[in-house]
């Protein structure tokens, strides 16, 4: 019983960059642009948020560094592929290796650098709720935040005049312009808002979730929150129970194996893996779930006044 | 150029002589003014606090100690590829006299390269091939293990120990038994639990798996990996681990119990030595303990009751004088089989081959048939 | 006072002055046709005056001030509207919330659909606000158009050639409500290449040609011939169609029903026709009632139809590829120029390859002299301008691609051609030399299938018409026993047992 | 205000200048990063560009490097022309080395009459292992839909944890002190060199060889012209006759079978076994490649044997200047950027913009009026 509250704790806390990155990129997506640097920008904002907590002492300034960082990169992304109209997909990739070779570079002088103490959460009165308290109320409130975040998400994208241009400028980008909207400059916001989201997970792994910083710590978040929102088909809330799924399997290989189950530790290494082609393949095979809600737009360069 | 340059790597500018130079005597002689020119490959970054850093360490000793008598330079994050050949075989045309591999994974290239540069001495690290050339070194840090498991016996309060696993080798299994064997020497109701990730350098593993081992009941860790964040974790949920490899105790000011340390120093100075003074022998294998000064438990914690510390001293004389051997029968693994006789001894033959968790170890050894 | 007056617009782009000087005053409640062929430069002008694109010269008075028009938002808020040539809608969206993205103030989407109801009261436009864009026909899909245009209260509605999708009874309908708007006072521009409908709906025309203005005439006192002639400077040049007995039957489709493949897509029922040497036969329509399924399961893009549906000389050919058919005689060319009948970024010479592979070895090599001197045969045969067949097919206008298209298909001497909108987009002259080549093809003895959205066009070189409506094919009539009137309401779907029995006798006479 | 104007016709000087004022882009940034260091900008570049050639060793060390680089990404480019996003390379190349080297591991007594042609059975096998992992995103591709790029990364980590298992468990090196390794392979499983003492194999050869075979490939045969029509405009091959089926499932098993090949070439040759530090980020390396190289088989050559550079530059920047080994990863990284950002001269061009005559439009959402 109490094992498995901690698992659970465990899932939400390991969820949370998932989610946090995950909706960002569904910004992003939303407006047309797939962002393929998730990695990389999220490795350069988990150094940026990372050395300004050890300098700062703050783990509140390390989000904004990350934040900052993210929103940064992603602009540049964002000038590339929405004023240049250069290959997304490629400029994506390019954004993730830079941001790998970048981060490193800019990491070794924080390599096993030490945060200063780290505060304990808890909830006053839920959090000392049997079962419950351990489970869901005695954590670091970013969690909270990501689940707030994915609230706002939801209802601008669906119950806001501004939440229906974006979906408008990803579903038709020409349509938009001839109406009168600023598409690139709408784009571009989307892109700059989702990389700082992507920022905000980044610093959020190095500065809390596993507190120091290593080359590569990122270890394919990025790509998974990437693959998180096909998964939820481009909707908030399944990004999010998406999350959860994908850190809950992560932090089952370490409970199957403290618990006596025999299986190679590499096929249970492989479960997250695994279970996002499971899944890919499950959503997408489904073409009339994928065509009504992915943006149309997407990964497609805009010309306007063509 | 006389003068050595001290830290990050930096070198001398030497021009390179002709990559395979006919091998000259046996032992040159190494009285020359120039200096001995030394080079580290180094698996990490020399700052990862672990594995990598206690060489470093050394390194840094030798030069203290040394002085312009030697000049040394290393490389870090050495892939464990076909790159590391080329990283040894230039260090050798760099003019290097003496090369240190300081991970398990260089042993063929360095048997490549030690071949075709039969007038450099090859030093490395945990393997277990040699040549002419080419020795092996390695500690018994199985012996800081135990030590750590006497700490741990004594603290646990669920009698449940964590380890977090790097790669199921021979001494990963050897320091999961002897931590193991050290906790049960003081408290008979210990159970350790064993979750691996895989990897030497792996911190957002080591930290979920850490997460996991504590969710799971164990509430004193320790790690064979090459990071402090099972140290930090710890740390996070209010329980105990121990430092690796180097001491970690600022990581974890509340959690540390103590660093089982590797110290590489007394035998790079060896090697110097024998080096500069031309008794340098290749095809042999060292394997230095407490006795050698090689391992050490440090930076005790004052949580640890002052009776424990005594009995960690006494432990440590007795490792260091031959009297305690961890690994000494009766012996019996955790299906019941009995592995060693009563009083027969651990001897190297048998703590090379070890492959099997002791009795008081949950689960099977990984690949085990 | 004049609501609008244009003075000295012009406008430069890279390759073309799109507008040149141009001079123009609309009055209130006026409907003004701009008329000028393809590329004269009409849609560059309403894009400046509704403020998507800036002149780079030029003044502009409205309602007797001058203004400069930075952006449609500010277009709508002086009270100008537009609804363009190629719709901007948004598939996925409701109509009510395609509406609401065309208005600028502060309006509550429930307050929208309420507006909706109002509007589509008013003027008998009736959209149902509720459903997504994806399942409306093109006809409503229009309407979405103009109600947003319209909940604007605009004082200047431009209408960017409305009609072409509509059929005659819904542009009918369309009338109706554009002399009600002017009867209350709203200015329209109005384009269209159409000339009766010109003449039959506006009160004043501009004529551009090359971007400048070419002439101001009152459309009711001019005929379809002067109009003409001050569009392209000359007549349309006549076709000579000699009615000739059709030969065997060449293509015969029988009972071909298809699913819809995507969601948005059309089901086929139950098609039957032939098509027979020396004639062709023309398919009209309003797009979106099945043509492109149709024309997807003739050129053998979509294999699914059922074994002995459709039949080449007596031969099953359902589950032929593309290739296996151009090779049995059947050719096809697309409605699509760019992308489909033709890769964008490749030459010329290697678009060729694309449906003609005389060049292509046994082993798959490809002779590249050979490649380069079939293009340019094909270039000098059909008048293509063109920069040689090195040039990139995007760099050729539309009417040029389209000239090159159509000859490659006709060079490689098909025995069935399927065209899919022969002068979509293309100008006169140009359109005029493709249907002139059609003609030929024709009387050279191939059998020709031909889709197209507008009637004159069909009605000018086809021997027979069928109409398809909602995936369903209306029995055929010879082109000289058919009115545009009957036509149209076929298009609608509304065709009876009896008419298809008297057409039958017909065809048997024909 | 600088404005970008399209050109009528694509440049052919900015196409081949590009790549250069990428490359020169690079450069600069990198000396500003060496003085920021403070280190001789003249020598940092040395090491990059003049150092990894001065000698016979030298560049048979850069081989090494350059040759399983541009194997990859001759397959990739093919993949990428065809609008196939396959960017699972490092996995296939896993599949490859794993296929090769249980080819290898067979080698015995068994097999001696084959002498060093056991080495053609040993990269075939690569080869099929590569195709084999990459016809898994084929497959789901074609049949599900699913997105070639999330699954073909999503499998280079499983192809990363079944070599861990595979080295750890059932093919583990009896005699290696349960190290995961597996045996190192018999002398008689070796690529052959070129020249003895210097580590430049045959693997250079086939190299150059299937440079000539994808260039006569892609612009000389059908098949590759029907592949690259599939990229470009899918409607296009689809009306052709040509299929997009055929040519996803072309695409990926070319760029798997080369990436299997390379990994096949790589265990065989300079590992000599196999541990679980195969992986060593090739298949990621090639991409840049690819698309420096412009997706051309000629150029792929020439920017395999640049990245390469950057790597042994970045090994020597560091034993010889101290300087950080991150800093191959942000060269490559910031190459790939600067030659995105330059081909956008290829079709634009840079104009300085005049304001429209006779005012510019005064920008803001209200209406501007003024009485005439
Ligand atoms: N954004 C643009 N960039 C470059 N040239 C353009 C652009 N828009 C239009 N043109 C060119 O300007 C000229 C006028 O185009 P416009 O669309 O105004 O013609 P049109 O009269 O509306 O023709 P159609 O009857 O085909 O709609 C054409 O030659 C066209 O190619
Ligand atoms: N949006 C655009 N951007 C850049 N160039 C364009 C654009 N539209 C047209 N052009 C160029 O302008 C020239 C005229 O093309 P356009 O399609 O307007 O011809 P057109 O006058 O309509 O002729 P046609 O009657 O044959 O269609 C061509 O060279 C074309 O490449
Ligand atoms: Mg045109
Ligand atoms: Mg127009």
């Amino acid at each position: 019983m109490d094992g498995l509250a901690l698992l659970l704790a465990a899932t939400l806390n390991a969820g949370t960059a998932l989610a946090i990155a995950g909706i960002g990129l569904l910004i992003n997506e939303r407006a047309g642009v797939i962002n393929l640097g998730a990695e990389g920008l999220m490795l350069v904002a988990a150094i940026a948020g990372f050395a300004t907590t050890v300098h700062t002492g703050s783990s509140w300034l390390g989000f904004g560094a990350g934040m900052l960082s993210g929103a940064v990169l992603a602009s540049l992304f964002g000038l590339l592929v929405i004023w240049l109209n250069t290959n997304q997909v490629a400029t994506g990739l390019a954004l993730s290796l830079f941001g790998g070779g970048f981060s490193a570079f800019l990491g070794i002088r924080y390599v096993q650098e030490k945060l200063g103490e780290q505060v304990q959460f808890h909830v006053p009165l839920l959090g000392d709720l049997p079962f419950i308290g351990p489970a869901l109320f005695r954590q670091h409130p970013m969690v909270y935040i990501a689940i707030v975040l994915t609230a706002l998400l939801a209802w601008f994208l669906y119950r806001t005049r501004a939440g229906l241009v974006l979906r408008a400028v990803g579903e038709s980008p020409e349509s938009a312009h001839a109406l009168g909207y600023p598409v690139r400059r709408i784009r571009l916001a989307a892109v700059v808002v989702g990389g700082a989201m992507c920022g905000l997970a980044g610093s959020y792994i190095s500065v809390i979730y596993t507190p120091l910083w290593v080359e590569g710590m990122i270890a394919g978040k990025g790509w998974i929150a990437l693959a998180l929102t096909t998964f939820a088909t481009w909707r908030p809330a399944r990004v999010l129970l998406g999350a959860y799924l994908f850190g809950g399997v992560t932090m089952l290989q370490f409970y199957l194996q403290g618990n006596g189950v025999h299986i190679p530790v590499q096929f249970l290494g492989m479960l997250p893996y695994l279970s996002t082609v499971v899944v890919l393949v499950l959503i997408s095979s489904n073409a009339n779930w994928v065509r009504a809600n992915m943006p149309a737009s997407l990964g497609k360069p805009f010309f306007p006044g063509s | 150029a006389a003068a050595a340059l001290v830290g990050c790597g930096k070198k001398e500018e030497t021009p390179p002589p002709a990559a395979a130079e006919p091998a000259s005597a046996a032992a040159p002689a190494p009285a020359k003014p120039e200096p001995l020119k030394i080079a580290f490959a180094y698996l990490g970054p020399a700052g990862d606090h672990g594995w990598t850093y206690a060489h470093d360490t050394a390194r840094k000793a030798i030069e203290a100690e040394f002085g312009d008598k030697i000049q040394t330079s290393f490389v870090e994050n050495v892939p464990e590829s076909a790159d590391a050949e080329r990283v040894f075989r230039d260090m050798a045309t760099q003019g290097n006299k003496l090369i240190f591999g300081t991970s398990f994974g260089y042993m063929e290239p360095m048997l490549k390269v030690a071949a075709d540069f039969p007038d450099a001495k090859f030093e490395h690290a945990t393997g277990f091939k040699q040549s002419a050339n080419l020795r092996s070194y390695d500690s018994r840090s199985y012996m800081g293990a135990y030590m750590a498991g006497i700490i741990a016996g004594k603290m646990s309060k669920t009698n449940t120990l964590g380890v977090v696993g790097s790669i199921p080798v021979p001494e990963v299994i050897r320091n999961i038994d002897a931590y193991t064997l050290g906790a049960l020497s003081v408290n008979p109701k210990i159970k350790t639990k064993v979750v691996w990730v895989n990897s030497w350098f792996d911190p957002p593993k080591e930290t979920e798996a850490a997460q996991s081992l504590i969710n799971g009941g164990a509430d004193v860790l320790l790690q064979n990996t090459d990071s402090t964040a099972v140290l930090q974790t710890a740390e996070k949920n209010k329980k105990f681990a121990f430092g690796w490899d180097s001491d970690m105790s600022k990581f974890a000011p509340t959690a540390h119990l103590a660093s089982a340390i590797i110290n590489w120093t007394p035998y790079y100075k060896k090697a110097v030595q024998e080096t500069l003074d031309g008794s340098w022998k290749g095809s042999t294998a060292t394997w230095w303990g407490v006795k050698e000064g090689a391992n050490d438990i440090v930076a005790i914690s004052d949580q640890v009751p002052a009776d424990v510390k005594e009995l960690v001293a006494k432990t440590k004389a007795g490792l260091a004088d031959g009297s305690i051997d961890v690994f000494k029968g009766p012996l019996v693994d955790n299906t019941g089989k009995e592995m060693r006789k009563k009083d027969e001894a651990g001897d190297d033959k048998f703590l090379g081959g070890l492959n099997v968790y002791v009795k008081g170890v949950e689960g099977k050894v990984p690949g085990a048939k | 006072m004049l609501r609008l007056e244009l003075t000295g617009i012009t406008k430069q782009y890279p390759a073309v002055r799109a507008n040149d000087g141009i001079h123009l005053k609309v009055a209130p409640g006026q409907i003004h046709a701009v008329l000028g062929e393809n590329g004269a430069g009409k849609s560059t002008l309403m894009k400046i005056i509704y403020g998507a694109t800036q002149p780079d010269a030029g003044q502009m008075q409205w309602n007797g001030r001058e203004v400069q028009v930075a952006s449609p938002a500010q277009a709508r808020a002086l009270g100008i509207s537009m609804v363009y040539q190629h719709f901007s809608l948004f598939d996925t969206l409701t109509a009510a919330e395609n509406v609401w993205l065309g208005l600028d103030k502060a309006m509550a989407l429930p307050e929208v659909t309420e507006r909706i109801g109002q509007v589509a009261r008013t003027y008998g436009l009736d959209v149902d606000p509720l459903r997504p864009v994806h399942s409306l026909s093109v006809g409503e899909r229009q309407r979405v158009e103009i109600v947003r245009a319209l909940l604007t209260n605009p004082q200047l509605l431009i209408l960017d050639e409305p009609t072409s999708v509509l059929t005659p009874q819904a542009v009918e309908k369309l009338f109706v409500t554009l002399r009600q708007l002017s009867a209350n006072g709203t200015s329209i521009l109005y384009i269209s290449h159409k000339l009766d409908e010109i003449r039959a709906l506006c009160h004043h025309c501009t004529v551009l040609r090359g971007g400048k203005v070419t002439g101001e005439v009152d459309p009711t006192q001019e005929t379809n011939a002067s109009l003409s002639r001050l569009m392209i400077g000359a007549e349309p040049p006549q076709l000579r169609h000699e009615t000739r007995a059709a030969g065997a039957v060449v293509m015969a489709v029988k009972g071909l029903s298809l699913p819809q493949r995507d969601p948005f897509g059309t089901t086929l029922k139950d098609i039957a026709f032939d098509v027979r040497a020396g004639e062709i036969v023309g398919v009209a329509g309003v797009s979106g009632n099945g043509q492109q399924e149709l024309m997807a399961a003739l050129s053998g893009e979509d294999m699914r139809a059922q074994a002995g549906s459709i039949t080449l000389f007596g031969k099953d050919i359902a589950a032929h590829s593309p290739r296996k058919r151009r090779h049995e005689g059947l050719h096809f060319v697309p409605e699509e120029r760019l992308g489909r009948g033709a890769v964008p970024t490749l030459s010329l010479a290697q678009n060729t390859l694309l449906t003609r592979t005389e060049a292509v070895s046994g082993s798959g090599w490809i002779a590249t002299d050979k490649v380069r001197q079939l293009a340019e045969s094909i270039i000098t045969r059909f008048n293509v301008k063109a920069g040689g067949p090195g040039a990139a097919a995007k760099s050729l206008s539309g009417g040029n691609l389209q000239k090159f298209i159509v000859g490659r298909e006709i060079d490689a001497g098909p025995k069935l051609l399927i065209v899919s909108q022969p002068t979509w987009g293309v100008d006169v002259g140009a359109a005029a030399l493709i249907r002139g080549e059609l003609l030929k093809l024709r009387d050279a003895g191939c059998a020709l299938l031909i889709v197209s959205e507008e009637l004159d066009e069909l009605f000018e070189i086809s021997d027979r018409l069928i109409v398809i409506a909602q995936g369903r094919m209306s029995p055929s009539v010879p082109t000289a026993q058919a009115t545009i009137e009957q036509i149209g309401e076929w298009m609608s779907g509304l065709w009876t047992s009896a008419e298809t029995q008297a057409k039958e006798t017909g065809h048997a006479e024909a | 205000m600088l404005k970008l104007e399209a050109r009528p016709q694509p440049s052919k000087l900015m196409s081949f200048a590009s790549p250069l004022l990428a490359l020169a882009i690079t450069v600069v940034i990198g000396v500003g990063l060496f003085v920021l260091l403070g280190k001789d900008p003249v020598r940092g570049l040395q090491m990059f560009f003049v150092e990894p050639v001065k000698n016979l060793y030298g560049v048979a060390e850069l081989s090494v490097k350059a040759t399983p680089l541009i194997l990859i990404a001759l397959g990739l480019s093919v993949c990428y022309r065809s609008n196939v996003w396959n960017i699972g390379a490092e996995g296939q190349y896993i599949f490859g080395a794993l296929g090769g080297g249980w080819v290898a591991m067979q080698a015995g007594a068994g097999t001696e009459w084959m002498g060093h042609f056991y080495v053609v059975p040993i990269l075939a096998a690569g080869v099929l292992a590569g195709m084999f992992w990459a016809a898994i995103v084929a497959l789901l591709r074609d049949r599900f839909s699913a997105n070639e790029i999330l699954v073909s990364l999503m499998l280079v980590y499983v192809a990363d944890l079944l070599l861990g298992w595979l080295v750890n468990g059932p093919w583990q090196d009896p005699e290696g002190h349960n190290f995961p390794q597996t045996i190192t392979f018999l002398a008689q499983t070796k690529i052959p060199r070129l020249v003895q003492g210097l580590r430049a194999n045959i693997g250079v050869v086939v190299a150059l060889v299937a440079v000539m075979g994808f260039w006569v490939f892609l612009f000389r045969t059908y098949r590759g012209f029907a592949l690259q029509v599939g990229g470009l405009a899918p409607a296009a091959a689809k009306y052709a006759g040509l299929s997009s089926r055929g040519a996803l499932w072309l695409a990926l098993l070319i760029s798997g079978g080369m990436a299997g090949l390379a990994g096949a070439l790589e265990a065989a040759g300079p590992l000599g076994q196999l541990t679980p530090y195969v992986p060593a980020g090739y298949g990621f390396a090639a991409i840049i490649v690819a698309y420096v190289g412009r997706l051309h088989p000629v150029g792929i050559i020439f920017s395999g044997i640049l990245m390469s550079m950057f790597y042994i530059g970045g090994e020597l920047a560091q034993s010889r200047l101290g300087l950080p080994k991150a800093l191959t990863g942000v060269f490559q990284g910031l190459l790939l950027f600067s030659l995105l950002a330059c081909d956008t001269l290829i079709f634009y061009r840079l104009r300085s913009h005049h304001a429209p005559h006779p005012t510019p439009a005064p920008r803001g959402a209200a209406a501007v009026t003024k009485e005439a």
